[in-house]
């Protein structure tokens, strides 16, 4: 099978008591690539997502991950597979602190998560590679306070910085600057290019100018089925695309 | 006839000319717990106003709209809604002065059904929209009408959070960023709604990402940080306040 | 044929399903109770023992000190208890709102044990007696079995109770209002809806609710300061079954219970106050919500 | 010599379940007379009482048995309703070597295989219920039977018993049901009993499991349908709840009953002054083996066991409680008991008026002979 | 911090000497409930998960401790793990069963199982009905020191505990503990961080009934007797309440709301109030739930955290 793609969906579908969230879908993710999945609300962007990282199971179609096929997969084994989500309302700890976030996602790798008798402190390894990834986000600032308390933006930063410490190969970013500040934005902007280099990111996104400045290759959904594909050029050129979803926008 | 006309008529046929305060702030301190997210807030809007607060995250602009529905259980200073005192009553109550809320997280009911959603707010005012027209300008619900509230999509949850409120006649809206995760369609019709019911005499506080958005109808931008209104930009002097957005909007 | 089958005659068996059916109004009628109130106020409500047989014993009373007669019981018992239940939540429940409902099970399961303690102390614990009302005494032979008339009379009056409950809950404007009330109250408040109100006429409902079904044991059952406590679990267990909160789950479960109760009666005597937790437990494994509950 | 200066009583009762009524308080009221009408003074040492709610449970009465053998220096254990708080504590009086006076509880093995040295088993015993009540309706031609069993060590025994008397007697048990303990409805145990098809319907179970099985058994018409209720354990606490128009008619057997001499009236007016109730025949139990006991020490000049049990055994008991009662080496305390029908309300000339006196039931006749007895100390 | 570390010192040194001045068997009951309890707040405040049916291991290793020592002939320390490891399959079974249930539903399914463990023991001969499992022999600790003397079964005891205690502040600050935090917190993102939460959360379950099967034998031996109150669901709501009073989700909570609750228990079993202890206790259930719902520890944490 063709290697040059991370993740392939064959005729994906999903269907909620007769109505058809995702039909047909059939989406091809090069290695990589920055590849943005955008559509009118409830188009299925976040149900293929969920389709993706086994929230839910798919009604017909299958899907390849990295040359295996993951569509009877359970949702701990992808993320272990290296293919981790951010999801659209934000998800954290929100009792930890935000080092405590970002070590709780490090920490599978060290294999001493079922040692109930090990000292935590075993795991003052991680402090130094946590603190890097919340300066990446730019909440070092914030490591020792408890994330109940931080504002939203700073919130869905901090789960970025939680999901990169996943190492994944592919990520899947649900509305990622959604929430955010101009600023905000601007820093998660260039934070996704820099991580991209060496991974796969696969976004959902309604900021074109975040879409259009980041991505390579651009899937719009309509009514869960795919309406056209190309480069943000060629899309917001589709006069279906102007009139569905970007309206006068872009 | 408008919300607004009949609400002239209740306090006491004030004319139209002299210009009615409809939220009036004062010194407004909010705490969460142990931490004080409010140090001492002053606006005031005017009946028929169109007001954004901008800021930072965290800057406190959820935490203002709270504090006027009542929703923050520590909160001192105080709050004049069409010339009435509310720091000191329950939420309920203030409702009933004709005020509509859309919070950030959208709140929308598992267990009711999106009709069921859209119907839930009491109507508290005379001059609300009709079920038909809400459809209409959000096709999505009327589509998925039946179907549970929390299984819209994140875009339909938060038309489903406006369209609400529209039913219910209040005229004093308070709205914290419902443009968050739309489609730029919707979001440019979400723009011509809020024109028509500025025209209609609403009074409007968005809370706002999207200066784009907020930028072209606004009166007023109220420039928040820290719990604090750090600056007051009048529509007309954009151009010339452009250095305060640069400082704490980096726009 | 059938009663070797049996080993007893079949009679006996349809005997047994008519009294399970029976007590199983009375799960039905407590454990909508609960669920009302858990519904609104998640809150596990541990007292509803206790005000079931406050309700007896305010019959009990009623007739002993003002000579009112059951018919009269019937309604004031459950208005006097209900109120009570609605200073309890107005004073106590209330201080408890947004806390985990944990606390709201521990506060009512403190309460429980003053109010029966109290009782116990008041007129003992082997109870008074509560006369059948002249109209329902005696009853009617059925071929298979003797039915007194109170018996069916509780089977009907629970119904309609139960009846009446569904249709506000699921098909008033009222109904809608406590739905969301359970979801997010606050937001629900700060749409101009009088929540607080609202949660103390639930509970007081629910509590009146359990009340009613304490005045109709009355006549069966010794009106006793225990009568309660040990019900109270069992009827949790109905609830549980039928899915936390869901009114329909509750009544339907409550009268299935009565039924397999009634069976395990004839069959395994000794497990009929078991019979229910094994049920609960296999419900809950298929059904992780309970048979008419949502998941969360 | 009395050890460390003073003789102390433990009593260990339900204080605030369902045996309260016929055991609790009153019981404690019970001991408290018997001691002061010793003058709270005994071989010229002053007298204690010291009493705790044991809750029907094993372990906490013998904890409390415990604490008070090791650490407050009791020297005898009194009342003890249930079966297995009984037996709990003959256990722990069996280590530590000190009296038991035994009024609440019914089982017999408390005086076969579990019975100990220093154990009095003082008011009652499922054997002579049995021996009472069974062989009474039998004789009255009551000879084919059906139990309601309440599922637990007491229900059991008394089942056991009953049944050895009736087939004895020539009389056979057509079955029995086994309830929870306790259960809230009847209904369907009585439906059963009634499609039993036997004469005599045996409740051996006790307190609120019995009235509300009397209740049931009379809404269904097992009566008027011609078959009989034998309550085997029933007080007149219960009967006071139940209220003659439902209760009348049964029978029963009892250790005591407040009006049937001069004596036995004189005191249970006392008794009612202070507790404004009859008293329950474990209740009068409690005052006759705590004023005995005293008796024994005020005698022998020692609060020391071996030498109290020694002198309680060879000495008839004569008071108001058990006329020449006197206790065997086995534990038992063997006095005449009575057979008591329940009054009906046209009868009864006002409250706890409620027995009619049968007949009076001998000791031997009652509690079998010493040769009976399984106890291994005997 | 260096607060806590004081006030362990002081409670350790407190344990050591208390035999000379309180009736050890009180005391060893005090620490057999600290056990259960701190057991016991390891699901509830660390896992999050509210289980009503403990009383099935805590009472169900009792019998089995009991059975062991008394019919078996085990040695006393053999018979204790004898008994906290059937606790362990027992809770294995169970929480295979419960795990994947949250809440309210998860409180309602222990209960159901230990609702059918309980008519089992009431049922099956070996337990001895209503009357229990008496006489159970203490025996020698590796047949030598005599159990039977108070003061060695006391220190045994002691041992024992802290031995335990020691294990769960460990569990909580190991980076088990963390995970469980994490989930906790939010599932479904640990989840999605690779985390099989299901299976994390039955080791807590099995970790859990196993300390409380440990407590059940230990009283067991104590008191020389396994009772169906021990595994009645009363002893399941008391011990919630042990927790509750004590401070859910902290470490030496637990503890101490067992002590308060053991010595109330006491107190008034005995004397004019006996008959009102019900009473009595539900006023302290209500009170402490109203007025400080974060328990002794918890408000004293607080305090301390304010005045800093
Ligand atoms: N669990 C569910 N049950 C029923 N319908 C669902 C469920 N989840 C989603 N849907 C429906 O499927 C459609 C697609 O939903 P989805 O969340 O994928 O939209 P989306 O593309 O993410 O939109 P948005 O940009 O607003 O998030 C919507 O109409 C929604 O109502
Ligand atoms: N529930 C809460 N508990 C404690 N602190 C809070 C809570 N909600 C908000 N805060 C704090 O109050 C301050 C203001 O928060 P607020 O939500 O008003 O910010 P905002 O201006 O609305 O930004 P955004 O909406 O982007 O989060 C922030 O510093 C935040 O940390
Ligand atoms: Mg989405
Ligand atoms: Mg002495």
């Amino acid at each position: 099978m063709n290697d040059a793609h991370i993740l392939t969906t064959e005729g994906l579908g999903k269907d909620f008591l007769g109505f058809t969230a995702v039909d047909d879908v059939t989406l091809k993710v090069r290695r990589g690539t920055i590849h943005a999945l955008i559509g009118p609300n409830g188009a299925g962007k976040t149900t293929v997502f969920n389709l993706l990282t086994k929230v839910h199971q798919p009604s017909r179609g299958t899907m390849t991950y990295d040359g295996r096929d993951i569509t009877r997969a359970k949702p701990a084994q992808i993320a272990r597979m290296g293919m981790v989500r951010s999801f659209q309302i934000s998800a954290v700890f929100p009792h930890m602190t935000a080092l405590e976030n970002v070590r709780v996602s490090l920490q599978r790798k060290l294999g001493t998560s079922f040692h109930f008798w090990r000292s935590e402190a075993s795991l003052r390894v991680l402090d130094e590679r946590a603190m890097e990834l919340l300066r990446m986000v730019g909440l070092d600032r914030y490591a020792t306070t408890e994330v109940a308390e931080m504002a939203y933006g700073r919130k869905r930063a901090l789960e970025i910085a939680t999901t990169l410490a996943q190492e994944p190969k592919l990520m899947l970013m649900d509305e990622p600057t959604q929430g955010m500040g101009r600023e905000d934005v601007a820093r998660i902007t260039a934070l996704i290019r820099e991580v991209a280099k060496s991974r796969t990111v696969l976004m959902v996104e309604h900021n074109l100018g975040v879409v259009a400045e980041l991505c390579d290759r651009i899937t719009v959904l309509q009514r869960g089925a795919i309406l056209t594909e190309g480069s943000y050029a060629e899309v917001s050129a589709d006069p279906r695309v102007r009139e569905a979803y970007m309206g006068s926008a872009a | 006839m408008s919300a607004a006309q009949g609400h002239a008529r209740e306090i006491g046929g004030a004319d139209a000319a002299e210009r009615i305060a409809e939220i009036h702030i004062a010194d407004l301190h909010a705490y969460y717990g142990e931490s004080h997210a409010l140090h001492g807030i002053d606006m005031t809007v005017h009946r028929g106003e169109l007001v954004t607060l901008l800021g930072r995250n965290g800057a406190g602009r959820s935490t203002t709209l709270r504090a006027i529905v009542g929703l923050i259980g520590r909160r001192t200073g105080s709050i004049r809604l069409k010339g009435e005192e509310v720091i000191a009553r329950p939420p309920h109550a203030i409702a009933h002065l004709g005020v509509g809320y859309c919070p950030e997280e959208r709140g929308i009911f598992a267990s009711l059904s999106v009709e069921e959603n859209l119907m839930l707010p009491p109507v508290v005012a005379g001059g609300g929209m009709a079920v038909a027209e809400i459809y209409e300008m959000f096709p999505n619900l009327a589509e998925r009408r039946r179907s549970p509230g929390t299984r819209l999509s994140g875009g339909e949850q938060q038309m489903l959070a406006m369209a609400r409120i529209l039913r219910t006649g209040a005229d004093v809206l308070l709205l914290d960023e419902i443009t968050e995760g739309l489609a730029p369609v919707i979001v440019e019709k979400l723009a011509e709604v809020l024109g028509v019911l500025k025209a209609r005499g609403y009074t409007i506080v968005l809370v706002e990402q999207n200066f784009r958005f907020a930028a072209a109808m606004a009166d007023r931008h109220f420039i928040m940080d820290h719990g604090h209104v750090a600056e007051v930009v009048e529509a007309a002097e954009l151009e010339a306040k452009a250095h305060v957005f640069e400082e704490y909007l980096s726009v | 044929m059938l009663t070797d089958l049996l080993g007893f005659p079949p009679q006996v068996l349809f005997g047994q399903l008519l009294l399970g059916l029976i007590n199983g109004a009375f799960y039905a009628v407590l454990s909508l109770g609960l669920a009302v109130i858990f519904g609104l106020l998640n809150i596990v409500n541990f007292a509803h023992g206790a005000l079931y047989m406050l309700g007896a014993f305010t019959a009990w009373g009623l007739a002993q000190f003002l000579g009112l007669n059951y018919w009269v019981a019937l309604f004031a018992a459950p208005v006097i208890v209900g109120a009570f239940g609605m200073g309890l939540e107005r004073f106590l429940l209330r201080r408890l709102a947004g806390v985990d409902h944990l606390y709201g099970l521990l506060l009512t399961f403190g309460l429980a044990l003053v109010i029966e303690g109290v009782f116990i102390k008041l007129f003992g614990a082997s109870g008074q007696p509560y006369p059948t009302p002249a109209a329902l005494t005696g009853g009617i032979n059925l071929g298979f079995m003797f039915l007194p008339w109170y018996r069916g009379w509780v089977v009907v009056a629970s119904l309609i109770a139960c009846g009446a409950t569904w249709y506000i809950f699921e098909r008033t404007k009222l109904g809608a209002y406590l739905r969301a009330g359970t979801e997010n109250p606050k937001l629900l408040q700060a749409f101009g809806v009088n929540v607080p109100l609202l949660t103390t006429l639930a509970y007081g409902y629910g509590v009146g609710l359990a009340a009613f079904a304490g005045v109709l044991a009355a006549p069966i059952t010794q009106v006793s300061p225990l009568m309660g406590s040990n019900l109270i679990i069992v009827v949790f267990a109905v609830v549980v079954i039928g899915g936390m909160g869901s009114i329909m789950g509750a009544v339907v479960t409550g009268l299935a219970m009565g039924l397999i109760e009634g069976l395990t009666k004839v069959f395994w005597p000794e497990a009929s106050a078991t019979v229910i937790f094994l049920v609960m437990a296999i419900v809950l494994v298929l059904r992780p919500a309970g048979l008419f509950g949502r998941v969360a | 010599e009395i050890s460390d200066g003073k003789v102390k009583i433990g009593l260990l009762t339900d204080m605030s379940g369902t045996y309260s009524d016929l055991a609790g308080p009153g019981a404690v009221a019970a001991a408290e007379m018997a001691i002061e009408d010793a003058g709270a003074m005994a071989a010229g040492m002053p007298v204690e009482l010291v009493t705790a709610d044991h809750q029907n449970k094993a372990d906490i009465a013998a904890n409390k048995a415990r604490e008070w053998g090791e650490a407050e220096q009791v020297d005898a254990f009194a009342e003890l309703v249930t079966t297995s708080t009984a037996m709990a504590v003959y256990e722990i009086a069996k280590q530590q070597n000190k009296v038991v006076l035994v009024s609440g509880a019914a089982s017999s093995p408390l005086t076969n295989d579990a019975c100990i040295p220093s154990g009095i088993h003082y008011t009652y015993s499922t054997t002579a219920l049995a021996n009472g009540t069974g062989k009474a309706v039998v004789a009255e031609g009551g000879d084919s039977w059906y139990f309601l069993t309440a599922d637990y060590a007491f229900g059991q025994a008394l089942e056991a018993d009953v049944t050895k008397v009736v087939e004895a007697a020539g009389g056979q048990v057509l079955g029995s049901i086994r309830h929870p303990f306790p259960a809230s409805d009847f209904s369907s145990f009585v439906l059963q009993a009634q499609g039993s098809g036997a004469k005599v319907i045996g409740l051996a179970n006790a307190g609120a499991d019995t009235t509300n099985a009397i209740k049931a058994a009379n809404e269904f018409g097992l009566v008027a349908g011609g078959q009989s209720i034998a309550a085997l354990l029933m007080f007149i606490t219960d009967v006071h709840a139940l209220g003659l128009e439902t209760a009348q008619g049964i029978q029963l057997t009892t250790g005591f009953y407040w009006d049937m001499d001069d004596e036995t009236r004189a005191w249970s007016e006392r008794f009612m002054e202070r507790t404004g109730k009859m008293p329950s025949m474990v209740q009068a139990g409690v005052y006759s083996s705590v004023a005995f006991y005293l008796k024994a020490i005020e005698a022998t000049g020692s609060d020391d066991t071996d030498t109290v049990m020694e002198w309680m055994r060879d000495r008839p008991i004569d008071d108001f409680f058990a006329k020449g009662g006197t206790i065997r080496s086995d534990g038992r305390m063997v006095h005449d008991m009575y057979l008591a029908r329940v009054k009906s309300p046209g009868e009864s000339s006002g409250p706890w008026d409620y027995y009619e006196i049968l007949r009076t039931i001998p000791g031997e006749e009652a509690y079998g002979t010493l040769e009976d007895s399984t106890c291994p100390t005997k | 911090m260096m607060t806590t570390k004081l006030g362990y010192a002081a409670a350790l040194i407190l344990l050591l000497i208390a035999p000379v001045f309180v009736y050890p068997v009180l005391l060893m009951k005090f620490l057999c409930f600290a056990l259960f309890a701190s057991a016991f707040n390891l699901i509830l405040g660390f896992g999050g998960l509210l289980s009503f049916g403990h009383a099935a291991f805590f009472g169900g290793a009792a019998y089995v401790t009991g059975h062991a020592i008394k019919v078996w002939g085990l040695p006393v320390e053999l018979g204790i793990l004898t008994g906290a490891a059937a606790a362990g399959v027992l809770g294995l079974a169970a929480g295979m069963l419960a795990i994947r249930r949250q809440g309210i539903y998860f409180a309602m399914i222990t209960l159901a199982l230990a609702q059918m463990a309980y008519f089992l023991f009431i049922s099956a001969p070996f337990t001895g009905g209503e009357n229990g499992l008496q006489g159970v022999p203490r025996g020698h600790l590796l047949g030598m020191i005599d159990l039977q003397d108070n003061m060695a079964m006391y220190y045994f005891t002691l041992a024992v505990f802290l031995a335990a205690f020691w294990l769960i502040a460990r569990t909580v600050h190991s980076p088990f503990g963390q995970v469980l935090r994490a989930i906790r917190d939010n599932e479904p993102r640990a989840v999605s961080l690779g985390y099989d939460t299901d299976r994390y959360k039955l080791q807590a379950f099995v970790l859990s009934a196993t300390l409380a099967g440990l407590a059940g034998g230990l009283k067991t031996v104590v008191f020389q007797l396994a009772s169906l109150t021990d595994a009645h669901w009363h002893m399941s709501g008391e011990v919630v309440l042990m927790t509750l009073l004590g401070g859910v989700g902290t470490i030496a909570g637990p503890a101490v709301g067992a002590g308060i609750i053991v010595a109330l228990q006491n107190t008034l079993a005995s004397g004019p109030l006996s008959a009102w202890v019900p009473v009595v206790l539900g006023v302290i259930f209500v009170i402490c739930v109203l007025s400080f719902r974060r328990g002794v520890i918890g408000e004293l944490q607080a305090l301390i955290r304010r005045s800093f």
